[in-house]
């Protein structure tokens, strides 16, 4: 199959408008020691009803969540996704458009993402947001990014952060040229301290006391970078209430598929003091020769295009249609849905940590600790093999808990209900007593 | 352009409404089930006291609301949408079906890899064939974007060095180079050395001969290069670097114009990125997502970031077990649903398709430089332009006082969506124009006619071009008063 | 209206120019398998000499000028359309969501039971939910549309009277009904025969009372009525009708009006149809299409068509064993992707959700009754409106010669669809308002600004309503012409 | 779930503006005895994962086409769909619009029923095609409508005319006071003819001698009725050139889904001395004061919202999204992707019959004669039964034959591939030794 819309009559006009023979003639400029002298060595290529056929085969070998009921977390989540969210953001005119290079053909885009980072204020109290980075994981990084500058450049990570972002910052920091350092004492940080960072609730569904830990890191003269989520956001203390530097997270939660992992986007809200220090695109208001309002990409002299080696970040091409979809996942639960949501999740959270624990040689890895939405259990056996096993009963009970091989993370979303919820306890019971 | 043919528009709220100044207290979309179990209530500590301020409104007011706005934007299934160093081709709808199929849509990042042995082998499949294309022996899917990319080969550039402890500190980039180029020089922890170009617009060699030394980590450099001219002297460029213990990276923006004919590996070329957003038509979402792919040669593999996908004797697996490597560029696994996409696209098309693809981008570009060279020239115009072409309206400014902005704010109201103007900084007054092998002769011959036709008015009705854009939803827009009277919020 | 906050344009072809026009020898979208098997020869007795000819494009051609035409179009997503005895309320996204799901999608008609009970067991729960709202005791979900509804009630009317021997000729419809009453009556063999209205607007009884007699079939009516008004008399006139031993059916068209509050089979009627997409929200596609089932009582059971679904002890089945049935309405089982939708709606909503539907449905219609009677006085002023108004521009013509059709043409340039004009015929000028539910008392308040100002330019600015519209991508169309010289096709 | 945007405060107002103290003051006109006094008794209402949930459920009890391999037919084909159909059908200002009324806010949906009308008569050679009707088996009736005219009134039905189509004709023409009768002998047709109905390729998938019927039904003065398969006409001679003087079809082929039986569309094309006896809506090209070229409803006067009792037919809401999909698809085939998907439909029925004639016991129902995509076999068993047990192995084999119980009906399309049609025939072949 082809796109080209070439007849052979347009290519033999073309070339000769350009007085050429053939189309290999285009490609002299290549030396022609460098020329590849065969085919590609690919499948030739097919219709679109073979490739349909051959991705749906694909798609076949995979067992989706609508298969397997799904309490597996850790960053992604099993939330809800309203059909208008995508019956909007699949709008042609917008997921086929780029970077709103020219505003006046871009209005669509640059308010929607005015109201992307509004909404992500309302939701942070925080003062500013960006238009999306690539990830949460990523996020961190940019915020770290953020916050060291120059004797200012150690960061230090509570417990409790999910390795995986600690990873990706170890990572970007070998570039950078710092390491993430485990946080021991927040009382006595280092002068050169740029920032603390903190996941709440943390990655073992644990709700943390970052209040307390701003107060030490800002006496420290050093910047709080909190990783949260946004679902939570409507009965959890938000990050700027609680004093928090800069907010980051992951925000697939809103609005976007699982997907395997991605593509997500990463969310980022800070002090209007930091605004410059901001990585990627932000939109601004203004108004146009006619004095009408209008939206436009702003403060591009942070960016790469236009400061190069010395921008905040490298990003270009970023998450814009993930943030469309959060906008509308927003705005679709307003205030109140997004309470009832955060409330839905915690009560079906603690059913289900209930449940669970009543299970023989189940018990909780941190008894007593408040949690939100996921909660992290111990086993009598090795998780994996227990995870692996209930799978057979049609149940993803969780996700490995990070340094603990007997420990499983169980999330609980709005889309499991009690019937879920006793299924899993049942299936993990008889698993446990095989 | 008379309203004539005009969209039909509708009674709404004033232009800038946003969806928060449609809200009502009390009115709603959201549902949820009835709350099954008991409630529980949160530590007082930690509970909010008063929900955000999201928008309250009918699933009727987003559906207009946004349908609207989309309205006032212009994507390519809209029309012609020559940016240069963009790729803006057709995005095939076959693509979103695939993507759209539950069993890709509805899988979770963390779920045991026997229960995702399908999408790790699309992965492993699609990550073979970059391989095929641009001449690398593997390669990771996991960055987001090309500047990823970009940061990722430098940050293996950096693990190569520091493997054989060597400190080096410089990567040579030519001053044409793409903003992302430097700002990840910087993030990777180098300092950038900029390679002068000669008077082809193509690499100094003389100047690079004296610029190299063993501090040079490495080059970063695009082939066909910013200015859609093929760097002739490649090979003499990359052993150059080689020669000093340098490794070289092949920015993939501009792979549109090879593929099939040359490959970057071929070219002497150790890491290379590939944008699937441009090169394999995934849409640009507005902005994003993309995918950046990014391939290595041999001695590098063992560097790529983990985790990835490996064929074993149970079948796929996601393996992080290599010590060498530099670790973890995104969350998860790079934009799945992105790379599902790319699949359906070099998979669709075949190595034949694909060669067929390049050949007819560069017809394209060369055709469309041809009719429209007489009024705007090209920056070099010596040189035969692959995929794309940069001309400038330096001489037109200085004539007729119009910039590359006006002209392209004029084609606006000539129903067009501009090329790139203004990249590379390095030519004044910069048209960077790349149509793509999606479009059509009559198409490029409508487009050329309306900028020659942008060019006559500059010298006869000047002020058509200063007054544009009148036909599009807002006029020019004050963006120093954006800047200047921060309003980033309702 | 300025071209402020006009939607985006594009450069394209010249209005009007078909697909056709944009047709190149050569190009083409289509892709298909290499065929895997011997070719085959059809005896050349049979052979096609020359293939049809058909538009060759590419797909971003064809992707581009259908998204151009989606732009000219106005739909229920696009804004207010207030058309009247449409019910143009807004279409859940949910229920595309489920209509997409292969399990329905990809179901063929003539697959045995045992591999269907899902989309069987669908259409069980639906016909039941239709009969528990319409107050039937079963109901046939075939129909495809409600004017094959109304045959579908005639045929059975004219089963159940052969049945008892008798034969009679004549159906009683108002004056008011709907074009599709006349039309069915006479396919269903039957002679109208039309019922005067009082000067309530409402059935004249005593009228009635003289027309019926044992030559008479049956009488069909929609309550509330076509002017909006529900027939206060309805259990008079069932039982008038019944009494010379004719049935009373239900055009369903306004069931929007009533659901929860009261129902045909309370007020005496015999046969009920039901537009789902009117009522339960399935999208109207642009002229269709819809779906009517026909909800009966009791007796009128076996004549329902086949096949219909029955739950057996094997589980749901397809029968068509039913001696009395009147026999097939459809070639398969109906519009099933539509009913999909419709179970979609009914389900969401529940009982109390389709009583809150209709209670909305009649305060909007009430309360834009008020806001503009004023300048269009209603055509019945007595009554009280339900879910839609009829309102009369006849006054307004006599003194300025601006007609509805006018006013109409003007709210285009104010940027709304406008009602329904010139039905029902009995009412000079009219004006047809039915804003349902889904709108919100802004909309209706800025519509109602938007009608009176068009009021008073009737008589202040004339020239602004001859002249409307003067924003839409076409202006007045010559309907004369177009009948006169019949241009059907390229 | 509610859609409705009132708030409180919202019905609070509006009854005030109308003096009204409560909902139930609106519904005064119903008299009380006519009031129901009770809850419709429907299960509560849901939310939107809820039902989504549900559905999703019971399409899970159903067997797809992606999961059944599918060689049924019988007036429903399992022809590939490609996805640039639904992108753009599915735009919402298309689909949520009702009949253009208002020409000048539907040029979109106009252009488009113009151009399927056009593409209906390239297809089919004929002079003027209506802009869709409910579906081939209505179709038939409305042709049959156009047909009859005074004394004219009986209608004949050739054998190989798919038995519902006659059973539709059969119920529908107990109201317009005719029943079909079958054909015995084209040559001694009688005065008062109307019609001959024919189709072609015919239920059983055979190829007609059409000219010859015509001939002879033309000598009769009657008119000749075709009833055909819109994806044959790229290698079948069109009934335009066949001399046809009404041509109808189920148009599902051209771009819908199966989705169990509708909703489809119903083709029909005839000469342009019978324009106005077409039933439904034609949309005709004219141009508005400024001399623009636009387009319009046309021919009302034909229609029931304008004749009433006298209109040519009762249809008023009919199959417009369906005929845009048509459209989208007929211009994505072109003439050579129509003639090239003739071809392979051709070429892998043959290849079935072929293998499956092989198998002992099964014989061609009517041997050596020519068809197109589908044919009907003979089976050693009852044909019900075989498809059945042929199930258990992924393979929906066909349909029944009407009249013929120990024969079914195997529909090939481009969709299957030789694999596929090897596999069927090990299936059968299992199936009928055991
Ligand atoms: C030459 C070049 N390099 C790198 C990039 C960065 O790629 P991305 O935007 O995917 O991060 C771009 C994209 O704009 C580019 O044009
Ligand atoms: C009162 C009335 N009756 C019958 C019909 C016919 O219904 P349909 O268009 O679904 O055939 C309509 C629809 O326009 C109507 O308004």
């Amino acid at each position: 199959m082809r796109f080209a819309p070439h007849t052979d009559a347009d290519i033999k006009e073309m070339l000769e408008a350009l007085g050429l023979g053939s189309l290999d003639d285009l490609f002299d400029p290549i030396p022609p020691a460098l020329r590849l002298d065969r085919a590609l060595d690919l499948t030739p290529g097919v219709s679109e009803q073979e490739i349909v056929d051959d991705l749906r085969s694909l798609a076949s070998r995979n067992r989706a969540m609508d298969d397997l009921v799904c309490f597996a977390g850790g960053g992604a989540y099993d939330h809800y996704v309203p059909s208008v969210v995508w019956a909007l953001a699949g709008r042609s005119e917008l997921y086929t458009s780029y970077t709103p290079y020219q505003p006046e053909l871009s209005q669509g885009v640059l308010q929607a993402l005015f109201e992307f980072q509004s909404m992500v204020c309302e939701l942070t109290a925080m003062e500013v947001s960006n238009a999306s980075l690539y990830d949460g994981a990523t996020a961190l990084v940019e915020a770290v990014n953020m916050a060291r500058e120059g004797a200012k450049s150690r960061v230090f990570v509570a417990e409790g952060v999910d390795p995986r972002y600690v990873e990706t910052m170890r990572t970007y920091g070998r570039g950078s040229g710092y390491g993430p350092e485990p946080l021991e004492d927040a009382e006595t940080l280092p002068e050169d301290t740029a920032a603390v960072v903190v996941q709440h609730p943390n990655v073992y569904g644990v709700l943390e006391d970052v209040r307390g830990l701003v107060e030490a890191v800002h006496a420290a003269g050093a910047r709080v970078i909190q990783i949260f989520d946004p679902v939570s956001l409507g009965v959890l203390t938000p990050p700027g209430e609680l004093g928090v530097d800069i907010a980051v997270a992951e925000g697939q939660a809103l609005g976007n598929h699982l997907n395997f992992g991605g593509p997500y986007l990463g969310l980022i809200a800070a002090r209007m003091a930091d605004v410059r220090r901001m990585p990627g695109r932000i939109v601004g208001e203004t108004v146009d020769v006619d004095g009408q309002v209008g939206y436009v990409l702003t403060l591009q002299a942070r960016e790469q295009h236009i400061r190069r080696e010395k921008a905040t970040s490298n990003i270009c091409t970023n998450q814009t249609l993930m943030a469309l979809a959060a906008t509308v996942h927003m705005a679709w639960l307003g205030p109140e849905g997004l309470e009832e949501l955060g409330r839905q999740c915690a009560a079906k959270a603690a059913y289900a940590m209930e449940r669970l624990t009543e299970l023989p040689g189940v018990e909780l890895l941190f008894p007593g600790a408040p949690c939100f939405k996921e909660f992290a259990i111990r086993l009598p056996a090795p998780a994996v093999d227990v995870r692996d096993a209930v799978l057979g009963r049609g149940y993803l009970a969780g996700v490995p808990a990070p340094g603990h091989p007997d420990a499983l993370i169980v999330a609980v979303t709005e889309r499991r209900t009690r019937a879920d919820i006793d299924g899993l306890a049942a299936a993990l019971g008889e698993v446990l007593a095989a | 352009m008379s309203t004539r043919g005009a969209p039909v528009r509708r009674q709404g709220p004033a232009e800038g409404t946003t969806i928060h100044g449609l809200s009502r207290d009390g009115r709603r979309s959201w549902s949820l089930p009835e709350l099954d179990v008991e409630p529980v209530e949160l530590p007082p500590a930690h509970r909010r006291s008063t929900p955000p301020a999201l928008p309250e409104v009918a699933e009727l007011d987003l559906i207009r609301h946004y349908t609207r706005l989309s309205q006032r934007n212009y994507g390519v299934d809209t029309g012609f949408y020559p940016l240069g160093s963009c790729s803006m081709k057709y995005n095939p709808k076959v693509a979103e079906t695939a993507a759209g199929f539950a069993g890709f849509q509805r899988l979770h990042p963390l779920q045991p890899d026997a229960t995702a042995q399908g999408v790790l082998e699309l992965l492993w499949r699609l990550e073979l064939a970059l391989c095929e294309v641009t001449g690398m022996a593997r390669a990771t899917l996991q960055p987001p974007a090309g500047a990823c990319g970009e940061l990722t080969g430098l940050l293996i550039m950096r693990a190569h060095h520091a493997d054989r402890g060597s400190e080096r500190s410089k990567i040579l980039i030519p001053e044409a180079a793409h903003g992302t180029n430097p700002a990840s020089v910087r993030l990777g922890g180098y300092r950038a050395v900029t390679v002068p170009a000669d008077d082809r617009g193509l690499v100094d060699v003389e100047a690079l001969r004296g610029l190299v030394d063993d501090d040079v980590a490495g080059l970063m450099l695009t082939n066909p290069n910013t200015l859609g001219l093929f760097e002739e002297d490649i090979a003499e460029i990359t052993s150059l670097v080689h020669g000093v213990g340098g490794l070289v990276y092949y920015d993939g923006a501009n792979l549109n114009a090879i593929m099939g004919r040359t490959r970057p590996g071929d070219m002497g070329f150790d890491i290379v990125h590939i944008n699937t957003h441009k090169t394999f038509a995934t849409p640009h979402g507005g902005g994003g997502p993309g995918a950046g792919p990014v391939g290595v040669i041999e001695d590098l593999v063992p560097y790529l970031p983990v985790p990835r996908v490996e064929r074993t004797r149970e079948g796929f697996a996601m393996r992080d077990d290599e010590p060498r490597s530099i670790g973890r560029m995104h969350g998860f696994h790079g934009n799945v649903a992105v790379l599902v996409r790319a699949y359906a696209y070099v998979f669709l098309h075949g190595g034949n398709g694909l060669q067929e693809v390049s050949e007819l981008a560069v017809l394209n570009a060369n055709y469309l430089a041809e009719r429209v060279r007489a009024a705007v020239p090209l920056a070099y115009p010596a040189g035969r332009p692959m995929h794309e072409f940069v001309a400038t309206a330096a001489r037109l400014k200085d004539e007729t006082g119009i910039r590359a902005t006006d002209l392209a704010k004029r084609l606006i109201d000539l129903g067009y969506h501009p090329s790139t103007v203004y990249f590379p900084l390095v030519v004044e007054e910069a048209l960077m124009v790349e149509p793509t092998e999606t479009e059509s002769k009559e198409t490029l011959d409508a487009f050329a006619a309306a900028l020659r036709q942008a060019v006559d008015e500059a010298r006869t009705e000047p002020e058509l071009l200063h007054e544009a854009p009148v036909t599009a939803p807002v006029r020019r827009l004050d963006e120093a008063r954006a800047a200047r009277q921060l309003k980033l919020r309702w």
